[in-house]
C-alpha cells in the first residue's frame, strides 16, 4: 500500500460575495515509502496548494478542501488541529522555497532546529542541542556548533536551505515535501542542494514529493512525475518515459522550452505561447486548449478525462505522437 | 549614526513617498478603489459637508456672530446663560453672542486655522524638500539636517515651545506654531517622492531625450510626487485642528473671543459645563467629527495608494 | 556598546550649548520678564528696574549667560522666580511625577494595546476587528484635554468615585524616598500610600494612554497581519509546533519589532502629551511646571526645562536604539 | 483703644452691612462654640489655595496666597476687625500719633510669647522695625515691596532703589511701650501698620536662621532658612511643614496663644492652581474651603450644598484713558461720552460675579473720602452720541488695550469684559481696535510705562482702609498710564495724604474724589465681591474685604 494516497483532492478559494476560484481540481496521486514523486507545472497550476493541503497548512477561512488524503491509512483532512500538529514535523516534513524568509530572522538557528526536536521527541535542552549539531553536520554545514547560535542573516543562502532541510528532517519524517527548494538559490548551489536531498532520502524509507516548475530538477531525482495544469493532472508517467516521450502538448512544450544538450545547435527553443491568463475553465473544455498547438474543435466542447494510455496517464484528445517528437523540430 | 526613532519617523514618511512612484495612473486607480470603500466615503462626506458649511457660514448664520445681542445680555449672568429663544436657535454663549451663528462661523475659523497651518506646512516643507530633492548634494544635506532637528521633537511640544516663544499669542502665532509640526514631514516627504521619481522610467526617458532639468522637475517629477503630499495634507488637517484646540486650552491660543474658533470655544467654555453643557459639548463634538472625517479620508487615501495593498 | 553610548552623549553636548544660548537670548528678547510677573499688581516701571537690577537682569546678556553656564556646569540652575526653590529640586520632583504618570500610561497603552492589536489581526474583518479599528480612529480624533475634562466630570463630579486632581490625598502622610508615590509606599511599607497613589493615577493614566494605545493597536495589528503572511510562520506551522509557541516565539516576536520603535516614539510623544493631561489633573509634573513657567516668565525654570527636554530626548533615542539592538539581531552586525 | 474709636466705627457699620449674612453665620458658630469649650480637638481644615507660597517671611511677600498662610501664624501691631477694614488692637492694645503724626506710640500686649518661646516686648518690636529699615542687600530690599512702598526707602538704598526713608528710629520705652519716629506724617498710618507684611517676627528666630539673607542666584532669589523653614510669629497657628511634593503647607495650633485659642488642631493649605479642580475637590470632600470660585460655578456649588461666602467689595475695575494716546481724548466731552456709553450695570450682571455693582467713582462706599456728591453719568447712548458730535469726534477710533493671561477678583475674564465694553463703545459709533497683550508679557510695559494705548482695562484691590491707597495710587502724580497733568488733582491728593486729622483728611479726599469724577482721568466701571467657597461643615469663616480671614475661629464638623 502506498504511504500517501491523494484522492480527488480539490481546493476552492473564495470568500463571501467573491467568485470562487478552484486552485486544485480533483487531483489524485500516491507516493510509496522510499519513492520520489514530482509535481511539475507553471506557477499557479496548483502544485504548491496541493502540498499545503496535504500538510494542512491552508488557511481555514475562505478555503474549501474536499477529497481525501490518507497517510499511512489515516485520513489527514478530517484530523483535528491538535492531531495534525502532532503529525507535522514528525511524520510530515516540508522544505520551502525561499530559505531567507522561511527562517525566523530574530531567533538563532539552533532554537529553530531544537524546537522541533523538543516538540516531537521530547528531548531536553542539552540533548536537543547535541542532536541539532549532529543534524547540521549531516546536512553539510561546517562548524555546526557555532552556527547554532547564529541568526539566519548571518548564513549564506545555500547554508540557510541546508538548515531548513535539517529542520524538516529533524524527526526523520516518513514523507518529505520539498516545494521548489532550489528556485531561490544560485545555480551552482542548486545542484549541491539537490544532491544533498538525494543523498538524504536514498537508502531510507522516506518518501519525497518534489514540487518544481523545473523539469531539470525532476530529471535527476524523481521516480514518477505528475504534470499539473490549471489544477488538474494532465500527464503522469515514470521519469524516463516522460522525458523520452512526452505526450501531452503541455508537457511537450515544457520540455521544448528547456535547452537540451542533446539537441542540435540550430534548434530553436519553443516556448509555450500565451499565458495562464488565457485558460478556459475545465468545465468548458480543456483549460490548455487556447494555448495548445494541437487543439481540436472538440477540445473546447468537452473536457478530456485522465485516461490510461500504455503505462501512463494522459488527459488529452490529441496528444503529441510518440514518433514525431524530434523530427518535427528539424 | 542616526537615532532609531528619527529613522523610524523618516521611514514612515518615506514609505508614503514611495506610494507616489507609480504616478498619475495610480491616482485614478486609487480613486476607483476609494469609491468602493465605505470608510473613504464617510470621510469624504464629513469633509465635504464641513467645507461647504465653512464657506457658506456667513450666509447661513442667522445672526451677526460678532455682535452681542441685548436680548441675550439682558438675561445673561455667569450663573445662567440663556437657552434657545425666538431668533436664537441655541440661545446665547457666555458673552452674549448667538451660539448657533458662532458655531457656524466657527467652522470657517477652524477651517482657516487648519488649512492655513497645513498650507504653510506644505508650502515651506515642500519648498525645502523640493530644493533638497532637486539640487541634492550639500543643499540636501543641510536642509535635511534642519528638518531632522524639527522632526526629533514631539509634535505638541514643538507647537507649545514655538507658541511660548512669541511675545504674544494670536491667530497667526497659533497657525505658525501648528504648521511647524508639519514642515519637516512635508519636506522629507516631497524630497523622498522626488528621489523616487527621479529614478522612475519616464523621468529617465525624459532626461535621456535631453529635456531640460527644470522641465523635467516641473513637468515630470513634481506632479507625480504630489500624490503622497495630498494624502499627508489630509491627515495633517485633522491633527492641526486638534493641536490648535490644545494650544487654546493651554492659554497659548488665539485669545480673542470675538473670533469664534471651535478649539477656543471649547477651551473657554469648560467652566460653564454645568451652566450650559452645550457650550462645551457642541464645539467638542464638531472638532471630533471633523478630525475623524479628515483622518478617515486620509487613511483610506493612504491605503488606496499603498502599492503593497494593491492586488 | 559603552563606547557607542558615551560617544552619542558627547555628540549631544554642542547641540545643548547652542540650544541653551538660543533659549537664553530669546527669552530675554521677549517683552515682560520675571520682574513683571513677580511684582503682580504692584508693578511700576521704577520697581521693575529696581528688581531687575537686584536680579542681575540688567547686566549684558553675555555676562548673564556666562554666569549661567558656570553654574549650570555644577548642576545649579538657579532658583525659581515663582517659588524661590532651587529649580533643580523642583524639576526633580516634577520629573518623578511625570515619569510616574507616563510610566503607568505606557503600561496601560502597551498592556491593552498589544493584545488588542493582536486580537484584531487574528480576527481580521470580524466585529472585534472593526470595532477596534474604528475606536482607534476616534481615539486620536478626541482632544486629550477634553477627554480628561470629560472623565473628571463623569468619574469625580457625577459619580464621585475617583479623585479629581493631584497625586496624593492630604490625609496620606507618607515618607518620600524616591519621589514616586506608589513606589515609596511599597518601600516604606505604607501600603495605603501606594493604593492612594494608584487611585489618583488611574484616571490621568488612562486618559494619557488613549493616543499611544490607539497607535500601538494599529501598528500591532498591521504588523501581526504582515508577519502572519510571512514564510517562516508557515515553516513553524509545518514543524507542528503548538499554537502558543508559534504565536509567542514566531509571530509576536517579529511583529513587536516595529511596535517597539513605535513605543519608543510614543514615549517621547507621551511626555509631551503629559503637558495637557497634567494641566487637566493638576498633576504638578513637568507639564505643570512648564505651563507655569511660561505664564510667569520664570526664566531659570524655563531654561532648565527646555534643556532637560533636549537631554531626555537624546536619552530616549539612545535607549530605543539599544533596545532595538537587543530585540533585532540583524541590527547588531549592522553597527 | 484710645484713638481708634470714632473714625472707624462708621466704616464698620457699612462694611458690616455687606457682610451681614456672614457675620450672623459666624455669630451662630460662636454660640455653638460655647458648649464645646476651648482647647479640645477641633479637627483639620483643608483649604484649597490657588497658588504656591513664595516663602513664609512676611516682610518679603506681597501676594494674597502667601499672606493667607502668614496671617494664621503671625500678628501685626494693629489688626483688622473680622469682616471689615476697621482697625482693632493686635499686638498693640493702643496706638497714638503725636508730633503732628511723626511719632507713633504703641502700648503693647503683655504676656505674649513667640512660637519659639521668646518674649514679645518693645525690644522685639523695635528689632523688627530696625531690621526692615536696615535690610542689607538689593535683593532683600527689592522683595520688601510693601515696606518700600509705605516707608519710602531704606537706611541705605541698594541697587536701583531710590527714595527718602520715612523711618527714623524706634525706641523701647520700658517693656511694653514702643515709640516709632518718622521723618514726616503719612495719611496711610495707622491703617498701614496692619499690613501682613509688617507682622512681628521673633528676633531670636530671625537671628538664628539668618532671616535677612536673601541672595540672588541666576535670575532669581533664594531665601533664608527663616523664610523657608522656621517662620516664627505669635499667631494662633504654628508652622509645621511645607511639602512641595504634594503641594501642602501644614500649620498646627499654638496652644500658648495669647488670645482665644484656635479650635482647629491643624490647618492644611493644599495648593491647587486650577479652579475647576478646586471645585471638584471641594465637592469630593477632600478640601473644605477654597478661594476665588469662578462665578460660573456659584450656582452648581450651591446646588451641591456648598456655601458661597462673598467678601464685601473692596476693589475697583476701571477703564483707563490715556490722554496722550489720542488728542480727542483731551476733550472732556469725549471722556464723558465714554462714561455714558458703557452699560456698567449690565457688565456687572453679564460678566462679573453676583453682588458686583457698577461704580460712579473709584472709592468703595466704606472708605473715608467716599461721597455720593460726585458728578454721575448714567448709561445713555443718546448722551454719548450727542457729546461725541459736539466734540467733533464722530469718527473716533480708539486703541483698546486688554490684558490676557490674568484673572483677578475684579476682572475674572479680561477678554470677556473687554469684549463687552468694545461692543458698548461700537454701539455709540466709536471704532474700537482691541489689542490683547499678556499681563506679564507686555501689557504692563505698554500701558503703564510706554502709554501706547488710548484706553485700557485695569483694576485694583485695596490693601488697607485708606482712600489714598486707591485714588492716590492712581492719580497722585503724572503717569504714562493716563497721560494727563492736572496739578489741581495732584495737589488735592498729596494734601489729603499729609493730613493727620481724620475729619479733615476725609474732607480732603472727598474733595479730591469730586475733582476726579469731574475730570474723568479714567472711567470707574465695577466693583466685584471676591468669594470663598466653603463646605457646609465649616463654620466660622468671616469673609474680609481685605481677604484677611483668620482660621482661629473656624470649626469643622466631623463627618
Amino acid at each position: 500500500m502506498a504511504l500517501l494516497e491523494v484522492r480527488d483532492l480539490s481546493v476552492v478559494f473564495g470568500r463571501k460575495r467573491q467568485k470562487p476560484f478552484t486552485a486544485v481540481d480533483g487531483v489524485s496521486f500516491s507516493v510509496a515509502a522510499g519513492q520520489t514523486v514530482g509535481l511539475v507545472g507553471e506557477s499557479g497550476c496548483g502544485k504548491s496548494v496541493t502540498s499545503l493541503a496535504i500538510m494542512g497548512l491552508l488557511p481555514k477561512r475562505g478555503v474549501r478542501v474536499s477529497g481525501s488524503v490518507t497517510f499511512d491509512g489515516t485520513e489527514l483532512l478530517t484530523l483535528s488541529d491538535k492531531q495534525l500538529r502532532d503529525r507535522r514535523g514528525r511524520d510530515l516534513g516540508m522544505v520551502f522555497q525561499d530559505p531567507l524568509t522561511s527562517l525566523n530572522p530574530v531567533i538563532p538557528i539552533g532554537l529553530q532546529v531544537t524546537e522541533v526536536l523538543r516538540r516531537h521527541r521530547g528531548l531536553d535542552h542539552k540533548k536537543a542541542q547535541a542532536e541539532a549539531t549532529e543534524l547540521l553536520n549531516k546536512v553539510g554545514i561546517p562548524d555546526p556548533n557555532r552556527r547554532l547560535s547564529e541568526y539566519p542573516h548571518q548564513l549564506s543562502g545555500g547554508m540557510r536551505q541546508r538548515a531548513l532541510i535539517a529542520i524538516a528532517l529533524a524527526c526523520q519524517p516518513r514523507l518529505l515535501i520539498a516545494d521548489e527548494p532550489t528556485t531561490a538559490l544560485d545555480v551552482t548551489i542548486q545542484a549541491q542542494i539537490l544532491n544533498l536531498l538525494k543523498e538524504l532520502v536514498a537508502g531510507t524509507d522516506t518518501a519525497l514529493i518534489m514540487i518544481t516548475h523545473d523539469l531539470g530538477v525532476v530529471a535527476g531525482l524523481c521516480d514518477e512525475v505528475n504534470v499539473l495544469y490549471a489544477g488538474r493532472v494532465v500527464e503522469r508517467a515514470a521519469r524516463h518515459e516522460l522525458f523520452a516521450d512526452p505526450r501531452h502538448p503541455y508537457t511537450h512544450g515544457l520540455l521544448g522550452s528547456i535547452p537540451r544538450l542533446d539537441s542540435a545547435r540550430s534548434a530553436k527553443l519553443a516556448p509555450i505561447t500565451g499565458s495562464v491568463a488565457d485558460n478556459i475553465p475545465w468545465a468548458d473544455g480543456c483549460a490548455f486548449a487556447p494555448r495548445c498547438p494541437n487543439a481540436l474543435q472538440g477540445c473546447v466542447e468537452q473536457p478530456p478525462e485522465l485516461e490510461t494510455q500504455d503505462t501512463r496517464l494522459l488527459r488529452c484528445y490529441n496528444p503529441v505522437l510518440p514518433a514525431t517528437t524530434a523530427a518535427k523540430e528539424g | 549614526m542616526t537615532p532609531k526613532l528619527l529613522q523610524r519617523r523618516r521611514e514612515r514618511i518615506d514609505e508614503l513617498a514611495d506610494a507616489g512612484d507609480a504616478g498619475v495612473s495610480l491616482a485614478k486607480d486609487a480613486l476607483r478603489r476609494m469609491r468602493a470603500n465605505p470608510v473613504a466615503i464617510t470621510g469624504a462626506i464629513i469633509v465635504a459637508l464641513f467645507v461647504v458649511l465653512a464657506i457658506l457660514a456667513p450666509f447661513l448664520a442667522p445672526k451677526d456672530p460678532r455682535t452681542q445681542y441685548a436680548e441675550l445680555k439682558n438675561q445673561l449672568t455667569p450663573e445662567s446663560i440663556p437657552g434657545p429663544m425666538p431668533g436664537f436657535l441655541l440661545g446665547s454663549d457666555q458673552y452674549g453672542y448667538d451660539l448657533f451663528s458662532r458655531l457656524l462661523v466657527g467652522a470657517q475659523q477652524t477651517l482657516i486655522v487648519g488649512v492655513l497651518a497645513t498650507l504653510i506646512g506644505v508650502a515651506v516643507g515642500c519648498t525645502l524638500g523640493g530644493l533638497a530633492g532637486a539640487f541634492g548634494g550639500w543643499v540636501d544635506t543641510a536642509l535635511m539636517r534642519f528638518t531632522d532637528i524639527l522632526l526629533s521633537f514631539p509634535s505638541i511640544l514643538l507647537a507649545i515651545s514655538v507658541a511660548a516663544l512669541f511675545a504674544e499669542t494670536n491667530q497667526w502665532t497659533v497657525i505658525i506654531a501648528v504648521s511647524m509640526v508639519a514642515i519637516p514631514v512635508f519636506a522629507r516627504l516631497l524630497r523622498g517622492a522626488m528621489l523616487a521619481q527621479r529614478h522612475s522610467d519616464h523621468v529617465l526617458a525624459a532626461t535621456a531625450l535631453g529635456v531640460r532639468r527644470r522641465t523635467v522637475v516641473f513637468r515630470h517629477i513634481l506632479p507625480n510626487a504630489l500624490t503622497p503630499v495630498i494624502v499627508q495634507a489630509t491627515l495633517t488637517l485633522a491633527t492641526s485642528i486638534i493641536d490648535a484646540a490644545a494650544l487654546s486650552f493651554l492659554g497659548l491660543g488665539d485669545p480673542d473671543p470675538s473670533r469664534a474658533e471651535w478649539g477656543l470655544m471649547l477651551a473657554e467654555s469648560q467652566q460653564f459645563i454645568e451652566v450650559k453643557p452645550e457650550l462645551a459639548f457642541l464645539p467638542a463634538a464638531a472638532i471630533i467629527i471633523v478630525a475623524l472625517g479628515f483622518t478617515l479620508l486620509g487613511e483610506s487615501l493612504r491605503e488606496a495608494l499603498d502599492p503593497k495593498k494593491r492586488r | 556598546m559603552l563606547r557607542f553610548i558615551v560617544r552619542r552623549l558627547l555628540q549631544a553636548i554642542p547641540t545643548l550649548i547652542v540650544l541653551s544660548i538660543l533659549i537664553f537670548a530669546w527669552l530675554r528678547a521677549l517683552p515682560g520678564g520675571p520682574a513683571t510677573a513677580m511684582l503682580g499688581d504692584r508693578w511700576t516701571p521704577e520697581r521693575e528696574a529696581q528688581l531687575n537690577a537686584a536680579l542681575g537682569l540688567d547686566q549684558p546678556i553675555w555676562v548673564q549667560y556666562w554666569k549661567f553656564l558656570g553654574r549650570a556646569i555644577t548642576g545649579d540652575f538657579g532658583n525659581s522666580t515663582v517659588t524661590g526653590l532651587p529649580v533643580i529640586e523642583e524639576i526633580g520632583r516634577g520629573f518623578t511625577a511625570t515619569v510616574e504618570l507616563s510610566f503607568f500610561a505606557m503600561v496601560v497603552a502597551i498592556g491593552l494595546g498589544i493584545p488588542l492589536g493582536y486580537l484584531a489581526a487574528r480576527y481580521r474583518g470580524r466585529l472585534l476587528d472593526n470595532l477596534t479599528v474604528v475606536s482607534t480612529l476616534i481615539g486620536v480624533a478626541v482632544p486629550v484635554f477634553f477627554l480628561g475634562f470629560l472623565a473628571k466630570w463623569v468619574f469625580s463630579s457625577q459619580l464621585g468615585i475617583l479623585p479629581p486632581s493631584g497625586r496624593q490625598d492630604v490625609e496620606i502622610n507618607s515618607t518620600s524616598v524616591t519621589g514616586f508615590v506608589t513606589l515609596d509606599g511599597l518601600l516604606t511599607r505604607e501600603f495605603d500610600a501606594t493604593i492612594d497613589g494608584l487611585v489618583h493615577l488611574l484616571m490621568p493614566a488612562l486618559v494619557l494612554a488613549t493616543i499611544p494605545m490607539a497607535v500601538i493597536v494599529r501598528i500591532t495589528r498591521a504588523s501581526v497581519l504582515d508577519v502572519l503572511d510571512e514564510d517562516f510562520v508557515r515553516t513553524a506551522e509545518s514543524k507542528g509546533l503548538g499554537t502558543a509557541t508559534i504565536r509567542r516565539r514566531h509571530v509576536l516576536r517579529n511583529a513587536l519589532l516595529p511596535v517597539s520603535t513605535t513605543i519608543g516614539l510614543q514615549t517621547g510623544l507621551l511626555l509631551a502629551g503629559a503637558v495637557l493631561t497634567e494641566k487637566v489633573f493638576v498633576w504638578g509634573g513637568l507639564g505643570s511646571l512648564l505651563a507655569e513657567a511660561i505664564e510667569l516668565k520664570d526664566y531659570p525654570r524655563l531654561q532648565a526645562l527646555i534643556l532637560l527636554a533636549a537631554v531626555v530626548y537624546v536619552v530616549v533615542n539612545l535607549l530605543v536604539d539599544i533596545s532595538y539592538a537587543i530585540i533585532d539581531p540583524r541590527v547588531r552586525v549592522g553597527r | 483703644m484710645l484713638h481708634t474709636g470714632k473714625k472707624r466705627v462708621r466704616k464698620a457699620a457699612l462694611i458690616g452691612l455687606a457682610g451681614a449674612l456672614v457675620v450672623s453665620v459666624s455669630a451662630c458658630a460662636e454660640s455653638d462654640r460655647g458648649d464645646s469649650g476651648s482647647g479640645e480637638s477641633g479637627g483639620t481644615l483643608v483649604f484649597g489655595a490657588a497658588g504656591k507660597p513664595k516663602n513664609f517671611d512676611p516682610i518679603f511677600n506681597d501676594d494674597g496666597e502667601t499672606f493667607r498662610i502668614q496671617r494664621q501664624m503671625y500678628d501685626t501691631l494693629i489688626t483688622y476687625k473680622p469682616g471689615t477694614a476697621e482697625l482693632e488692637p493686635g499686638l498693640a492694645t493702643e496706638w497714638e500719633p503725636s508730633n503732628e503724626g511723626k511719632t507713633w506710640t504703641f502700648t503693647l500686649r503683655e504676656d505674649v510669647k513667640f512660637h519659639d518661646g521668646t518674649d514679645f516686648n518693645a525690644e522685639a518690636v523695635c528689632a523688627n522695625f530696625d531690621r526692615w529699615h536696615n535690610l542689607p542687600s538689593a535683593a532683600a530690599q527689592s522683595q520688601a515691596i510693601y515696606y518700600g512702598d509705605v516707608f519710602g526707602g531704606f537706611a541705605e538704598n541698594k541697587g536701583d532703589a531710590t527714595g527718602e526713608p520715612l523711618y527714623k528710629s524706634c525706641e523701647a520705652d520700658g517693656e511694653n511701650t514702643a515709640v516709632v519716629n518718622l521723618g514726616k506724617a503719612k495719611g496711610a498710618f495707622p491703617d498701614a501698620f496692619g499690613l501682613t507684611s509688617f507682622s512681628i517676627s521673633s528676633p531670636t528666630a530671625m537671628e538664628k536662621h539668618n532671616a535677612d539673607e536673601v541672595t540672588q542666584t541666576g535670575g532669581a532669589f533664594s531665601y533664608s532658612d527663616y523664610a523657608n523653614k522656621f517662620p516664627t510669629g505669635t499667631g494662633p497657628f504654628k508652622f509645621e511643614s511645607y511639602k512641595p511634593q504634594n503641594n501642602t503647607v501644614t500649620l498646627v495650633r499654638n496652644d500658648d496663644y495669647w488670645g482665644e485659642k484656635a479650635k482647629l488642631d491643624k490647618v492644611v493649605f493644599k495648593i491647587i492652581e486650577d479652579e475647576n479642580a478646586r471645585k471638584q475637590e471641594l465637592e469630593a470632600g477632600s478640601i473644605q474651603a477654597y478661594d476665588f470660585p469662578s462665578p460660573a460655578h456659584y450656582q452648581s456649588l450651591e446646588d451641591n450644598g456648598q456655601k458661597i461666602l462673598s467678601r464685601p467689595n473692596f476693589n475697583i475695575l476701571y477703564l483707563g484713558i490715556n490722554q496722550e494716546g489720542n488728542p480727542k481724548l483731551k476733550d472732556v466731552r469725549v471722556r464723558q461720552a465714554i462714561q455714558y456709553a458703557i452699560n456698567k450695570k449690565q457688565l456687572a450682571q453679564n460678566q462679573l460675579p453676583r453682588g458686583a455693582t457698577g461704580r460712579d467713582q473709584f472709592l468703595p462706599d466704606t472708605l473715608d473720602g467716599f461721597t455720593k456728591d460726585v458728578e454721575k453719568f448714567p448709561y445713555s447712548q443718546e448722551d454719548a452720541k450727542r457729546l461725541l458730535k459736539e466734540a467733533g469726534a464722530e469718527n473716533l477710533t480708539l486703541k483698546f488695550y486688554v490684558p490676557t493671561e490674568v484673572s483677578r477678583p475684579y476682572l475674572p475674564n479680561p477678554q470677556a469684559v473687554g469684549g463687552a465694553i468694545a461692543d458698548d463703545l461700537e454701539k455709540v459709533g466709536i471704532k474700537v481696535e482691541t489689542v490683547l497683550r499678556p499681563w506679564n508679557g507686555g501689557f504692563k510695559d505698554d500701558v503703564q510705562k510706554l502709554g501706547k494705548q488710548d484706553i485700557h482695562l485695569l483694576g485694583w484691590t485695596g490693601d488697607y482702609g485708606d482712600a489714598g491707597n486707591f485714588i492716590g495710587t492712581f492719580f497722585g502724580r503724572e503717569k504714562a498710564e493716563f497721560g494727563f497733568n492736572n496739578p489741581e488733582i495732584f495737589d488735592a491728593l498729596s494734601r489729603a495724604d499729609a493730613t493727620v486729622d481724620d475729619a479733615e483728611q476725609k474732607k480732603d479726599y472727598e474733595e479730591a474724589a469730586q475733582k476726579i469724577a469731574e475730570f474723568i482721568p479714567a472711567v470707574p466701571l465695577t466693583s466685584s465681591p471676591a468669594a470663598l467657597a466653603v463646605s457646609p461643615k465649616v463654620h466660622g469663616i468671616v469673609p474680609s474685604p481685605l481677604t484677611d480671614e483668620r482660621f482661629s475661629t473656624v470649626t469643622v464638623e466631623e463627618s
